[in-house]
C-alpha cells in the first residue's frame, strides 16, 4: 500500500493486523473466581488472611502484606458505585480485534460486604446517562449462557 | 542518603522531531535522529560511548526485542547496552538506569534512549493489553478515563475545576509554542477559555480530547557521564542527584489510598532535604497525559493539602514567567512519544539546570 | 502454591491489534525501484568501504550520512549461506519446505535473507550463482523480487 | 576499565530459587510461578520487603511473550514492589542480572531482588513472537523467526569448523544425561545419538532435537551487597566479572560463524574478573545453547578452546573436561528469555556446593553466559567467585 502525499514522493506503508493465538492460564485463584461466576453466578473474592481485605480480581498474593490470599467470601451482587467512566472514544477489543460501539458505561462498583477498597470493574446498563453517578445502587446480572469469562457477567442494572 | 559510589552528570541530550507524522523515517532512523543530537550537544562522537540503553513499549509497535532491529539507529554496534521498560514511566527507568550503571563503575558514558513510533500501532489498542486478558481487557480504554475529573470536580466544584483543567492546557500550550521541538502546537487563545473544551470531541466523561495528550512518533537520547568524564571533557554538567521509583498493586482502579505521585515525592525530599517543594524546586518537568491529571498531580508532587495547586494553575504561578515554571517544555500534553516521553522530561530538566534553553526564563536550582 | 490445582483452567483467546509500518523514504526510494523499475539499489558508506543491500540512512558503524551515496548493485550474485525450511508458520511465504539463502549481489558487500527456488533434485551450495527473479505482482517489500533461482 | 565500587565493594548472590521447567505450566499464571520463587528466596533468606529489607526489584519478562503491555504491571504484588522500586529488563536474564548488579555497585540499593519468568506455552508457537523481531519490510517477508536466524547461523559454523551432526547429536545426549540429575529440568528423557539423529529436521542443520523445547518457568535470586550478604547467607557468591555486546541486526552483516560480540562480552568480563587463561580458569561453565551448535560455537567465544577449532574440542571431550552445562544446558529446557538467567542460577548452585549429584567438587570459579536476539546477537557474560 502506498501514502502518496501531495507533491511528495511516495512514501511505502505496510498495514497488517498482527494476531498471535493464545492460552490463558487462569490459574486457581482467578479459576476458582471464574468457575463461581460461571457454575453459581457468584461474585467470590479472596481475602488476606493478615489484613483482611478483599481482592477483586483475586489475586495470588496481598501486595500490602505479602502473604497468599487463601480466604474465600461472597460478595455482593449488589452494590454502589465507587467510579464510573462514559465512554464516547472507539477503541478496537484486542482480545478479538474488533471495534467497540459507543458511548457505553464502565463503573467500578463496591460490592455489598467488600473489606477495604475492591470494587468490580464492569460495564453499567444506564439507558439514560445523566442518571449515573457516584454513590448509585446496582446490582450484577448475569449472562445467560456462560464460559468461564468476565462476560459471564452481562453487566451491572442500577436498582430502581 | 546514600552516597553514590560515584556521581553521574547529564552532559547532552537530543530529540527527533515529535509528530503523528513521521512516515519519512523508519524506527532506527527515527531514533537517529536524537542520537546524532545529543552527541552534538555533549560534544561526543559514539566512540566515546560506552553503553547503549533502549526502552519503549514492544506492543505499541509490535517489534519484539526491537533494541535488535534499532541498533542500526542507537549507535550499540560492537557496545555493551540494556533494555528496559516500565511503561510510561520508561524514560525516567532509563534515567535512574543510567545513573546506576555509570554510579556502578561498569560503564563512565552511557547513552539512554527512549523510543515510540506511536503512529505505526495503535496506542490505545496497545495500552488496553495492560490490562489483564480474564479480568479487564475487554474493558478498559487504553489510558482514557473521566475519574481524574470527578475526583477534582468532586474536590474543587464543577466550575473552579473545569476552569483548572483548561488553564492548565492553555499554559502548556503556551509553553509548547516556545518550543520548536514539540509537537502540538495550537495557539490557544485564554480569549476562548471557556469554548476551547466544548468545542473538542468527548472521549471519556469530562475528559476531551483538547485535554488528552498527542500520539507522537519520536526519540529521546540523553547522555550520562561519570564525574571524572566530566572533568576531562569540560562538559556542562547537569547533576543527577537523586532517583525515586515507586510502583503500586495493579487494581486498575483510580484514586485508591495514597498516590505513588506523593509517596514519591515525599521519600525524595525527605533524603534531599526538600521541606518546602514549591519554593526550593526552580522548575519542574512532569509527565502530565492530560490536563485534569496534570492538576491533580500536581498537588500531588508538591504534597499539597488543599486547593494550593489549583491556585497555582489559576494565578498562572505554574507558567514560565510565574514562580513554579511548570513543563517550560509544553510537557505530554504536547508531545507523548510514550517510551520517549519521560526522558525528555529528563532531559529538559537538566537543560534548564544548565541554562541551556534561550527562550524560556528559570530560575537556576 | 496457594488454592487448588483443580480450580485452574485454560482460556483461548488473542492478541490482536493493527499496525501499519513505513519504510521511511531511504526504504521507500529502494523499495519502489524494485517494485517498479526491477532495479536493485544499495548505499555505500565511503568511510567503510562498504556497500549495504537493504540500504540505510545512515552507516551503523561509522555514523557517515548514506543518503546521497546510492549505487545500483546486479541482480544476480552467490550463495553465502543457506538453510532448507521445514516447519510451518503462517507468515512465512511459502508451503515449507523453501530454501532460505543469504545472498550477496554482484557490488554488493552484505548478503542478505531471501528464497531460493531450487530446480528438481538441485542443492544449494555456498558459492553458487544465483539471480532475482521479480514479482508479476507489484509488491511493497523485499518480495518485490519473487525469489532467487541457480544460474544456469 | 572504569572504577569499581570502593574499598572492596562487590555484588553477592545470596539466594536462589527456579521453578521446575516444563513444557506447559497451563495450571498456573505467570504470577504464580513468579510467587513460588520469590517465596523460596524469602525463605532462604529471612527477607522482608520494605526498609531495611529487599529496596527493589528488577525483573525480567518480556511483553510479546506475555501478550501484555507493561506486563511487570501484573506482578508488582508479587515481587513485594507495591510502594517500592521495580524495574524491568526486557531481554535474557543475564542482563537482568547484568542490571541488578549495577544498582547495588552504584550505593542506590543494598539488597535487590531479581525475579524472571516466562510462559512459551502461552502463544500459539514461540516462533510467531520471534519473527516480529525482524523489520517489517526486508526479514519478516522472507519469513525469518529466531530458528531460521539459527540455522542460517548453525550452517555457516558448521561449514566453516567441519562440526557434524553426529557431534552435535553427541551435544544433545550429554545434555540429558546431565538433566537427569538436575531436579528443574525439563528434557531428562535418555536419548542415543542415534535417535537424535533421527529426529525430523526443522531447518537444515537443525534438528528438532537440536532445538530448546518449549518451556515455563521462572525464577528468583536475592543480589546483596557485600556489607549486607553476610546477614542473608554464610555461602555467597560472589559477581566478579560482567560484560556485555551488540552485533549487527542483518544476519548478512554478521560473520555468522564467528563471535564478535560475545568475544567483546568475554574480554570485558574477563578483564574485570582477572581472568587471563580462560581455558583453565573455570571450574563451572554454563553456555546457553538454544541450539546444540552453539554449545562449540559460544565455547570459541568465550575462548575456552581456539577460534574455529570447535569440532577438535568435542572431540577432545572439552565439555566433559571444562564441565560445561552440568544443568543440561538450555536444550534440556529453559524459556528464551530465561536462558542466561538459569545459567547464572546454575553457577550459583554449583558454587555453594548445593548441586548434589551433579557438583563439581571444590568449585570455586564459575562462568555463566547469555545471548538475546537472532542467533545471538547480544551477548552477556557473567563471572562468578565463591
Amino acid at each position: 500500500m502506498s501514502n502518496k502525499k501531495e507533491g511528495g514522493p511516495e512514501l511505502i506503508v505496510s498495514r497488517q493486523i498482527l494476531s498471535i493465538a493464545q492460552r490463558f492460564s487462569t490459574g486457581p485463584v482467578m479459576g476458582r473466581f471464574l468457575r463461581e461466576l460461571r457454575d453459581n453466578k457468584r461474585i467470590m473474592a479472596n481475602k488476606c488472611p493478615k489484613c483482611g481485605r478483599h481482592q477483586l480480581p483475586p489475586r495470588e498474593v496481598c501486595a500490602l502484606c505479602s502473604v497468599e490470599a487463601t480466604e474465600w467470601e461472597e460478595l455482593g451482587p449488589e452494590g454502589a458505585i465507587r467510579d464510573y467512566d462514559i465512554v464516547y472514544y472507539s477503541s478496537p477489543d484486542p482480545l478479538t480485534g474488533e471495534t467497540r460501539e459507543t458511548p457505553y458505561v464502565l463503573c467500578w462498583a463496591q460490592l455489598d460486604r467488600t473489606q477495604g477498597d475492591a470494587p468490580l470493574w464492569h460495564l453499567l446498563n444506564a439507558p439514560d446517562l445523566s442518571k449515573v453517578r457516584r454513590g448509585l445502587r446496582v446490582r450484577v446480572v448475569f449472562s445467560e449462557e456462560r464460559d468461564g469469562t468476565m462476560g459471564d457477567i452481562k453487566y451491572f442494572e442500577i436498582i430502581e | 542518603m546514600k552516597k553514590k559510589n560515584r556521581n553521574v552528570a547529564i552532559i547532552g541530550s537530543g530529540m527527533s522531531k515529535f509528530s503523528s507524522h513521521r512516515e519519512e523515517v523508519n524506527q532506527p532512523e527515527l531514533i537517529h535522529e536524537a542520537v546524532v543530537e545529543a552527541l552534538e550537544d555533549a560534544h561526543l562522537t559514539m566512540d566515546d560511548v560506552d553503553c547503549v540503553l533502549h526502552g519503549n513499549m514492544e506492543l505499541f509497535e509490535m517489534v519484539h526485542q526491537p533494541d535488535m532491529w534499532h541498533v542500526l539507529g542507537t549507535g550499540a554496534w560492537g557496545k555493551p547496552g540494556v533494555r528496559l521498560t516500565t511503561g510510561g514511566t520508561t524514560g525516567a527507568t532509563l534515567a535512574c538506569a543510567a545513573d546506576n550503571l555509570v554510579a556502578s563503575g561498569l560503564h563512565d558514558v552511557v547513552l539512554a534512549i527512549g523510543f515510540e513510533k506511536l503512529e505505526e500501532g495503535h496506542a490505545t489498542g496497545g495500552i488496553t493489553n495492560m490490562a489483564d486478558p480474564l479480568w479487564g481487557r475487554s474493558l478498559q480504554t487504553g489510558a482514557l478515563t473521566g475519574t481524574a475529573a470527578q475526583k477534582l470536580i468532586e474536590q474543587f466544584g464543577e466550575e473552579r475545576a473545569k476552569n483548572a483543567a483548561i488553564k492548565m492546557r492553555i499554559i502548556m500550550d503556551e509553553h509548547a509554542m516556545r518550543n520548536e521541538k514539540a509537537h502540538r502546537r495550537l495557539r490557544l487563545d485564554r480569549k476562548y477559555m471557556k469554548q476551547i473544551a466544548t468545542q473538542t470531541p468527548p472521549l471519556v466523561g469530562e475528559l476531551r480530547m483538547i485535554h488528552m495528550c498527542s500520539q507522537s512518533d519520536g526519540a529521546c537520547a540523553v547522555i550520562f557521564a561519570s564525574e571524572d568524564k566530566v572533568a576531562q571533557l569540560g562538559a556542562n554538567p547537569a547533576w543527577v542527584v537523586d532517583h525515586e521509583t515507586v510502583h503500586r498493586e495493579e487494581t486498575l482502579i483510580f484514586n485508591s489510598g495514597k498516590s505513588t505521585h506523593r509517596v514519591a515525592a515525599e521519600r525524595l525530599y525527605a533524603r534531599n532535604g526538600i521541606t518546602d517543594p514549591i519554593h526550593q524546586i526552580d522548575v519542574f518537568e512532569m509527565y502530565d497525559p492530560s490536563a485534569w491529571w496534570g492538576v491533580d498531580w500536581l498537588g500531588d508532587f508538591l504534597l499539597c493539602e488543599s486547593d494550593e495547586h489549583v491556585k497555582m494553575v489559576e494565578n498562572d504561578q505554574i507558567a514560565i514567567e510565574g514562580e513554579f515554571p511548570l513543563n517550560p517544555s509544553g510537557g505530554v500534553q504536547a508531545s507523548n512519544p510514550i517510551g520517549a516521553t519521560a526522558l525528555v522530561r529528563v532531559a529538559e530538566a537538566a537543560m534548564q539546570v544548565v541554562a541551556r534553553r534561550a527562550n524560556t526564563r528559570c530560575r537556576v536550582m | 502454591m496457594s488454592g487448588e490445582t483443580e480450580y485452574a483452567y485454560v482460556v483461548e483467546g488473542k492478541m490482536a491489534l493493527p499496525y501499519q509500518y513505513f519504510a521511511g523514504a531511504v526504504g521507500s526510494k529502494f523499495l519502489i525501484a524494485l517494485r517498479d523499475e526491477k532495479r536493485i539499489l544499495g548505499v555505500r558508506c565511503p568511510k567503510c568501504e562498504t556497500t549495504f543491500v537493504p540500504p540505510r540512512q545512515t552507516c551503523e558503524r561509522c555514523f557517515s550520512d548514506l543518503t546521497s551515496h546510492w549505487v545500483d548493485v546486479g541482480s544476480s550474485g552467490e550463495i553465502t549461506g543457506y538453510t532448507v525450511i521445514n516447519y510451518k508458520e503462517p507468515y512465512q511465504p511459502k508451503e515449507p519446505p523453501y530454501v532460505l539463502a543469504l545472498i550477496k549481489l554482484d557490488g554488493a558487500d552484505t548478503p542478505f535473507a531471501h528464497i531460493l527456488n531450487c530446480a528438481d533434485g538441485a542443492q544449494p551450495a555456498i558459492g553458487m550463482r544465483v539471480r532475482a527473479v521479480f514479482s508479476k505482482e507489484p509488491k511493497d517489500n523485499i518480495l518485490a523480487i519473487s525469489h532467487f533461482e541457480l544460474e544456469p | 576499565m572504569a572504577k569499581h565500587r570502593g574499598a572492596g565493594g562487590r555484588v553477592a548472590i545470596c539466594a536462589v530459587a527456579q521453578t521446575k521447567f516444563e513444557r506447559d505450566k497451563w495450571q498456573v499464571r505467570f504470577q504464580g510461578m513468579l510467587w513460588e520463587v520469590v517465596e523460596k528466596v524469602l525463605r532462604q533468606t529471612g527477607l522482608q520487603f520494605g526498609a531495611g529489607g529487599i529496596e527493589a526489584a528488577v525483573t525480567v519478562s518480556d511483553d510479546v511473550f506475555d501478550a501484555r503491555t507493561i506486563s511487570d504491571g501484573a506482578i508488582t504484588d508479587v515481587v513485594g514492589a507495591h510502594h517500592q522500586s521495580e524495574e524491568k529488563v526486557a531481554a535474557d536474564g543475564a542482563q537482568g542480572v547484568y542490571y541488578a548488579a549495577a544498582t547495588i555497585l552504584s550505593n542506590h540499593h543494598d539488597i535487590v531482588l531479581l525475579a524472571g519468568h516466562c510462559k512459551e506455552s502461552q502463544s500459539a508457537s514461540r516462533n510467531q513472537i520471534t519473527h516480529l523481531a525482524f523489520d517489517p519490510f526486508y526479514t519478516r517477508p522472507v519469513g525469518l523467526d529466531y530458528v531460521a536466524a539459527a540455522a542460517l547461523q548453525a550452517q555457516a559454523y558448521m561449514a566453516r569448523t567441519g562440526v557434524t551432526e553426529a557431534q552435535l547429536a553427541d551435544v544433545v545426549v550429554r545434555s540429558r544425561k546431565w538433566a537427569r540429575e538436575n531436579p528443574v529440568a525439563q528434557e531428562t528423557a535418555a536419548v542415543t545419538r542415534e535417535q537424535a539423529l533421527a529426529a525430523p529436521m526443522l531447518a537444515a542443520p537443525i534438528r528438532q532435537s537440536f532445538m530448546y523445547p518449549v518451556s515455563d518457568g521462572a525464577i528468583a535470586m536475592i543480589l546483596a551487597s557485600e556489607e549486607r550478604a553476610a546477614e542473608l547467607t554464610d555461602r555467597p557468591v560472589w559477581i566478579t566479572g560482567l560484560g556485555n555486546c551488540y552485533d549487527s541486526f542483518f544476519l548478512g552483516e554478521r560473520d555468522l560463524a564467528g563471535n564478535f560480540s560475545l568475544e567483546r562480552a568475554a574480554k570485558k568480563a574477563y578483564e574485570m574478573a582477572g581472568v587471563t587463561h580462560p581455558t583453565d580458569a573455570f571450574e563451572v561453565v554454563e553456555i546457553a545453547d538454544q541450539y546444540a551448535h552453539q554449545q562449540p560455537q559460544y565455547a570459541e567465544g568465550l575462548a575456552l578452546c581456539p577460534a574455529r577449532q570447535g569440532a577438535k574440542w568435542l572431540a577432545d571431550g572439552g565439555p566433559e573436561k571444562q564441565h560445561v552445562n552440568r544443568s543440561g544446558g538450555m536444550l534440556a529446557g529453559n524459556p528464551l528469555i530465561l536462558g542466561g538467567m538459569a545459567r547464572v542460577a546454575e553457577a550459583v548452585i554449583q558454587l555453594r556446593g548445593e548441586a548434589g549429584s551433579r557438583q563439581v567438587p571444590g568449585a570455586k570459579r564459575a562462568l555463566a553466559h547469555g545471548a538475546t536476539g537472532p542467533a545471538g546477537q547480544l551477548q552477556t557474560v557473567v563471572v562468578l567467585e565463591n
